[in-house]
């Protein structure tokens, strides 16, 4: 089977992600694998949202652009997301919309209405739904109307409930449609229904029912039911169904995280939000602990709490996005010069200031890997897909352990809004690395925090708990910890802290390093980093498919960069592409800097959107064929 | 232990005659007082002459950055609660480029004590004015006479919710002692405002201006408890006790001049302290604080049970 | 005539600053070139400072390691330089340190005192300043004993003052002294204590005494008299004596600055307290005007009310060094969204964290380079040397306001503590540039900031004065200033903003970017950044005189990169050496990053202490004769 | 102009029922009263939902950074004083993030307005606990109930130095408007509180609860003014009067739950204003403040007198 996009769309506040946590989870509970991620705006209310569900028989990498089935809970919707649609898709919506003037959509964004206005102009059609949907099945697509209303007014006369109150489900009827437009049964369906909505029994009861509505109401339409998922090989094997930030929070949580600060910002909140609703945690000794996640003042106090906090042994971390990373910086190079085991969770969006705030971008990797003024070594990994944001930032706490430095994992919110069916998390072979630890067997007074060693690591004494007392200090110091300003001590202790990223580099296993796919003989090659991973893999599996083979590499360590290993990868002969998703390729510039040769191509985006695998499969295309531009830039028109 | 056993042996290089050695030769006495041991002391200090402090004194010394020393401090306190805590800063540091710390730190009721060592000036960074320097006043190292109110210490501590409140005098050792022990032992956070010559910038308010009026020729520092002043809500305190408790350090904290109250101003002891609370929240927290929750040992497995954990992620 | 090193150490507090003040005005003014610099330990009052005053024929251009004339104002000077004066040098100390033993000096750095006392415990001498003084002897060093205190009573009989008075006059009796040994005039040499103390009529008196007790006492010395500058040839012309601080706050008040905010922090604190003191500044018109300068409470507020006064048409700066730099970031970035100019000028100083804060380093660049989350455009320059400071402060607004966008200017500790003769500032052919701003003649009642254009500049609006009204956004937005989440706005915005890039990289003229110095024809090419400038230039001018032909550049605009300037004097053939003061190398990595070329060596000092011309010539020489490793590293083993 | 007139064309994307559609309002009577022309006024907006107001208002309109917003406006006003300045933004803007701006904003007694938009909770990022919520106060985002005290705003306003402090209730339109009115007429730096429900995330303190006391069957809220409270120091006040109005303005500050004092707490008319005082120092300024120092015109050359002011570096 191929993989079927389903997408929904509507105003934010209406149940948007709701009925896509629904469907993804009706999909998967069929054996199916799924893929789902979210659109929206900075908004709290009434703007456009939207979220696709990626359905396949195996693993789903990536989302994709062309929904076979959009399903619309607002005019708006139509708007943004109807030349998106396949042309033997179908569009469910709402009945209503369609006399509703383009120009009474106060949020669409000018440039956006010219773009859909214009052909009907043309045409000297009507701006309205009812001719963008005209249009749409003249390309062969199929639209639904749906009437709501009459479903609302059956429900309300069954519960006896105010409008407001029915007009709620209309996000689980859009699923049920849907769902029986596909095949799939209500009872699938309802028991879904039950486990979303399990602690509030009258939201189980008036959805149900809406489902029920909905599955007669599609009876009547006398459309065939579609049957994509009928008969095809599906998974028996337990599998989890997480999201970015819940993948990251649970890789901190098997690390033994101790503490966690935040600021609430998007897209990073949602992970310290839902550790703090673990904090009972269930150990293996059938005891129970639990982090203490504290939400701070502002993000110099998170960075600087955390390193406090980790004086004393205890695994610190924080969270942010863009905005809050940048008052961290100061926080950063104390740790760096203290020597401070800190992991920072860096979820990228659209910058500068404010930005975007739900919007991805890469658009924070050189900042990261300079972050702070003056020099101190620090550990940069970014994860490539949600699977990944759990290792990483379980093995983050190793990394800043072993070298006592500041660690920061770069996710983005494309990775934090993408949902995944994923095998369960291998923990068997996880084990805790703490590094040196001074221990209180030592017998003189104070310990030397920043004893000279030759591969820079001097055994870490922690607060209280190793007894001999110490001096630390973001002033440059001597071993004991106390200023100097001697040149020689300067220098010797620049020299042991850069010290530690030698070992790092050296250390550090290669598969923690790089990744590497495709075809090892093709001479493409593309090389990125990060989020873009899913659409990567996808894309040069199709093109290997159409005998355009292609090798890609996915760099994990961005700091120490990996550049022996991609030396020994990158072949003189080999056509190099580099991808990501910004717009100085900052990534490229990392990758000349440290390896000195050409790049042959880049491919860029940074329109707030993540890459998309068709657009990708195009350019790597063009690339094969030799009729790509050095640099292509990759849009989105509409959306 | 003696006072003497928590000097440290380096040199120290504040000036001749500055009033931090007052200060930290009262935190020595306090620590001996206290009975603590060195390692279970944690010293916070910030960025400036009075944030060097933590050099000198024969405990956990953590030099911090500017403005930060709360978060810090807290960070190290939430992690592992059994420790004694203590910040210590200047003015500029905890008022102006800290003053967000210092008002969201008063939110939390942690048990912590932060000394602030207020000489009305940047000494670190060569007499530039700090926020507590008063309108119209100009110190040698200002061009030109402050143009903005100052901020008063312990009103904004009382503001910020800090539970326990005073303010003593880098010169009165003995009383200074007291008010660092009493403010130690608080269970709950502790804000201590220290009056502290610096000779080389603050030509206005040295030695000889707190100790010496004109009027009466005596000094300017009376006792709050010389005249029966009761700074305590009690345990159980209703809410009449709180607002005339709080009412009574406002009017204190606004004396000034000639007579210049020291001692302690407010405690609240019928707020519960922070920790507790945790605790209440976090049941397992007194036993494994975030300092404990791994193992030291190298190479351990996992102590979270992860079946259990992702269980309700399975599908 | 050689250049003429005198130096002169001492506790802080003891008025070191002062004396070298005295003496370089001195020599200044006998039509000498001279340039000064100052070494000093983050602390109010007794660790240990001190300065060089280095006086010539020519233009002085950068210090040197090696005094011809030590003044130690106490023993720790002693231990500190005594292993660096001339071996035909004088050493003027006090006749009571003799017997003080060195493990008497708690401020000395254990290791300092380790490398001071081997060789005299293998000699089997006593640790103490009479045998360092005996082993300088044996080396040709004239050491010369002054005995102060007889001078301070005489000078406490004369004036009946207390003791700790008189002795404040320790500084003027060592300059006095050496001016007495040098051969000036004892009526020179009071004509300036009497214009540096000119409103203190006790102090001239005072003083002006010590200096003829001073006088008087090198006569019974029986030394012959030194002549250096006896018959030299000398300038007559006006030249100015400015140091690196100065002369950015005069570019300032040449280029109209407005506003200037600020947070206390060293090395920067001083060029701010310097506009402070000039808030009464003459006008061509005979009017007055003057900055305002405020002392902010943080640096978060000090870089963003700058913003804010910038969009009322007010040229605003602030001025910080790398703690508060990092705390800035998030401010730079809204400047980048929104398009304002602002100027910062950065004295880099020793990081991470609190650092070195009394050192220099040209530790910043890379973060300077991509401080900030998310993307924007930013101006970078780095000026080489006092009198550049002047004309790059100057050109610093008009770079904003062209291009409109914020400025970094780099400094370091280096420049700021450095003073110099230098010409009077060409100020006549300066010219304010400042870009397109939008009038009021146009009638429509919305502004459009941030209009799209080819080469990315819109007409700037600014409050009140414009009339019209207009949004400005750190979130990112559409033409009038309105958030816009739109993929296509998103990605027009920032192609226009990077457009400015383009065009500032066209416009800037090539002097602006680099310079080039020394021989083209040269196989060797070094080229650097910021205030090595002198070093490398005495250096490359003694190889070049040794027929060891080098040519310099010095790279001034560092972002935009001047890259293919750079390429047309790479050429293939020659032999790059990279230099600056920092561990990692930064300004290699960009070079690299940009030209992709290989770099034969790396000439690197990162202990807190700026380069000096003879280390530099020796390992330009072993370059030169192929003896040299990839990566050189200079030191200070004394201070 | 009429008030509708300050109203802008494009969406609000507020919430339905959002007490920021109160204010804004309020804001466009206000400025209608004052009869102030469009391009006088800037308004400078925090990081919020109360920090977008800007781009709804017909007039100068800045969005800056999360906390930033007083430094911001302050730089603005400082650089052409003839402008009307107001700061808008949330209580998580301006009292957490932003509070050490708060305080040492406050200390600079200069003529600008802000408004501070207190609905308890961090709105645009779903909901967290705002540093105005209460001990022990849970709403239905937060995830236990808050372990610490709150900031009472206007407390924080007096400690800090604004010399006008107000506050207001979102749907009170009228009075609303007048405070408003009253707070940009003030000059110097004024302080306005306004209790903004929240109908998404705060539902402890909706318009229901603000607006009705299951005691009186009335709103909680009450008018100073109704009480004959007096808040201002006259110009010549002494010692006394200062004392005593900043006493009653703790006293009410202090008073919540079923009566709740809204209107003006304070004013100072006695404390000279920041732009009058730099003037005296800069005898320019108010002719040519910084907006003015250089000609708008293209390649002019410098108005500083060089040669002038070069004399004292030439040897
Ligand atoms: C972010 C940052 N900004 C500025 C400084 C420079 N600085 C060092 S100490 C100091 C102020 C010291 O004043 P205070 O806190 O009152 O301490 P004191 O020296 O008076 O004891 C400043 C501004 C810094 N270290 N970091
Ligand atoms: C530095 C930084 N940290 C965090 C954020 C994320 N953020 C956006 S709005 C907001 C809080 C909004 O709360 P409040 O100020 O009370 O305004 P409201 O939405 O309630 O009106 C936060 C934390 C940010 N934009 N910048
Ligand atoms: S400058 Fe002032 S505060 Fe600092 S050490 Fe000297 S006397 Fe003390
Ligand atoms: S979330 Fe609350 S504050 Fe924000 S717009 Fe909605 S109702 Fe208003
Ligand atoms: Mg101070
Ligand atoms: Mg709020």
């Amino acid at each position: 089977m191929e993989n079927y996009l389903w997408r929904i769309g509507g105003p934010q506040g209406s149940g948007i992600d709701r009925a896509a946590l629904l469907f993804s989870r009706l999909c998967a509970k069929q054996g199916l694998y799924v893929l789902a991620r979210r659109e929206y705006h900075s908004n709290i209310t009434g703007r456009h949202s939207y979220s696709d569900v990626r359905i396949g028989t195996q693993p789903v990498l990536s989302h994709s652009a062309s929904p076979r089935m959009l399903v619309c809970l607002d005019a708006e919707s139509v708007c943004r997301h109807v030349h998106n649609v396949l042309s033997t898709g179908y569009l469910i919506y709402d009945s209503h919309i369609a006399d509703t003037h383009l120009s009474q959509l106060k949020l669409l964004d000018p440039l956006l209405l010219e773009n859909l206005c214009k052909p009907l102009q043309k045409a000297n059609l009507n701006c309205n739904i009812r001719e963008l949907l005209n249009l749409a099945e003249q390309h062969g697509i199929t639209p639904i109307a749906m009437d709501y209303e009459t479903l609302f007014q059956r429900l309300r006369d069954e519960f006896a409930i105010p409008k407001t109150n029915a007009e709620r489900s209309r996000n689980v009827i859009a699923v049920a449609i849907s769902a029986a437009l596909l095949g799939l049964t209500s009872e699938d369906v309802c028991h879904e229904v039950a486990e979303i909505f399990h602690n509030k029994p009258e939201a189980v009861a008036l959805n149900s029912e809406a489902v029920q509505l909905a599955y007669d109401y599609v009876a009547t339409l006398g459309i065939n039911v579609l049957q994509p998922f009928a008969n095809v090989e599906v998974a028996r094997d337990d599998r989890l169904w997480v999201n970015g930030v819940q993948s990251v929070a649970l890789g901190k949580l098997a690390a033994g995280l101790g503490i966690q600060t935040y600021y609430p910002i998007s897209p990073a909140t949602d992970e310290s939000v839902f550790l703090e609703s673990n904090y009972v945690v269930p150990m293996n000794d059938a005891t129970h602990a639990g982090p203490v996640i504290i939400q701070t003042e502002d993000e110099l106090a998170a960075i600087t709490m955390a390193c406090g906090a980790a004086l004393t042994g205890a695994r610190a971390a924080t969270s942010t996005s863009g905005p809050g990373f940048s008052l961290m910086v100061e926080g950063l190079g104390w740790a760096g010069m203290t020597e401070t085991p800190v992991v920072v969770s860096l979820y990228q969006r659209g910058g500068p200031a404010t930005g975007l705030p739900t919007r991805t971008e890469q658009g924070d990797l050189q900042f990261v890997l300079h972050a702070g003024h003056g020099e101190f070594p620090r550990i940069v990994l970014a994860s490539g897909d949600v699977e990944e944001c759990f290792y990483d930032a379980f093995r983050a706490f190793n990394y800043a352990e072993r070298y006592q430095l500041p660690v920061i994992h770069l996710l983005d919110k494309n990775l934090a809004s993408t949902a995944q069916t994923l095998p369960p998390f291998v923990t068997d072979d996880l084990v805790i690395d703490r590094g040196e630890i001074l221990h209180t067997a030592d017998s003189s007074r104070h310990a030397s925090r920043f004893l000279l060693s030759k591969n820079g690591i001097s055994p870490r004494p922690l607060l209280e708990e190793s007894r001999q007392i110490f001096w630390t200090s973001g002033v440059e110091h001597n071993e004991t910890g106390h200023v100097s300003e001697s040149p020689e001590v300067r220098r010797r202790m620049k020299e042991k802290r850069e010290a530690k990223l030698v070992l790092a580099a050296k250390e550090i296993p290669l598969d923690e390093k790089i990744g590497v796919y495709g075809d090892r003989q093709a001479s493409l090659m593309l090389i990125s980093w990060g989020s873009n991973k899913g659409a990567i893999l996808e894309a040069i599996d199709r093109m290997n498919q159409e005998n355009r083979p292609i090798q890609a590499i996915m760099v994990k360590l961005l700091w120490p960069f990996p550049a022996r290993e991609l030396e020994m990868l990158v072949k003189s002969n080999k056509k190099l592409i580099l991808l990501e998703c910004n717009q100085t390729g900052q990534f490229s510039q990392l990758f000349r800097q440290e390896l000195g040769c050409n790049i042959n191509h880049r491919l860029l985006k940074y329109n707030g959107r993540p890459f998309v695998v068709e657009e990708l499969v195009q350019s790597l295309t063009s690339i094969f064929d030799g009729t790509a531009e050095e640099l292509m830039i990759h849009n989105n028109l509409f959306e | 232990m003696k006072p003497k056993e928590f000097e440290t042996e380096i040199k120290n290089d504040w000036c001749a005659g500055c009033g931090d050695y007052g200060i930290l030769r009262a935190m020595e006495k306090a620590f001996a007082e206290l009975g603590l041991a060195p390692h279970q002391i944690a010293v916070f200090g910030g960025i400036g002459c009075s944030g060097k402090t933590p050099y000198y004194l024969e405990v956990n010394g953590i030099h911090t950055l500017h403005g930060r020393v709360l978060p810090f401090a807290t960070g190290a306190k939430l992690a592992n609660p059994t420790m004694t805590v203590i910040a210590v800063g200047g003015d500029g540091d905890g008022l102006g480029i800290g003053a967000g710390h210092f008002v969201n730190a008063g939110r939390r009721n942690l048990d912590l004590t932060y000394l602030l060592f207020n000489n009305e000036v940047y000494g670190l960074t060569k007499g530039q004015a700090a926020p507590t320097i008063r309108y119209g006043d100009k110190t040698k190292a200002m061009t030109t006479a402050s143009l903005q109110s100052h901020i008063n210490p312990v009103m904004l501590a009382l503001t910020s919710g800090y539970t326990w409140i005073g303010r003593g005098y880098a010169y009165y050792l003995d009383q200074l002692t007291t008010l660092i022990i009493d403010a130690i032992r608080h269970k709950g956070s502790a804000f201590l405002e220290i009056l502290q010559p610096c000779p080389v910038y603050n030509d206005l308010h040295d030695k000889h201006w707190y100790e010496y009026t004109a009027a009466s020729g005596q000094s300017r520092l009376y006792a709050l408890s010389d005249e029966g002043y009761e700074p305590s809500i009690s345990v159980n305190a209703d809410e009449n006790m709180h607002q005339e408790k709080f009412a009574q350090c406002v009017q204190k904290a606004q004396e000034w001049g000639d007579r210049i109250p020291v001692g302690v101003f407010y405690q609240d002891l019928s707020a519960p302290e922070f920790t507790q609370q945790i605790s209440q929240q976090i049941k397992s927290y007194r036993e494994r604080p975030p300092a404990k929750q791994v193992r030291l040992e190298q190479n351990s497995k996992p102590m979270v049970n992860m079946q259990s954990l992702l269980r309700k992620f399975t599908l």
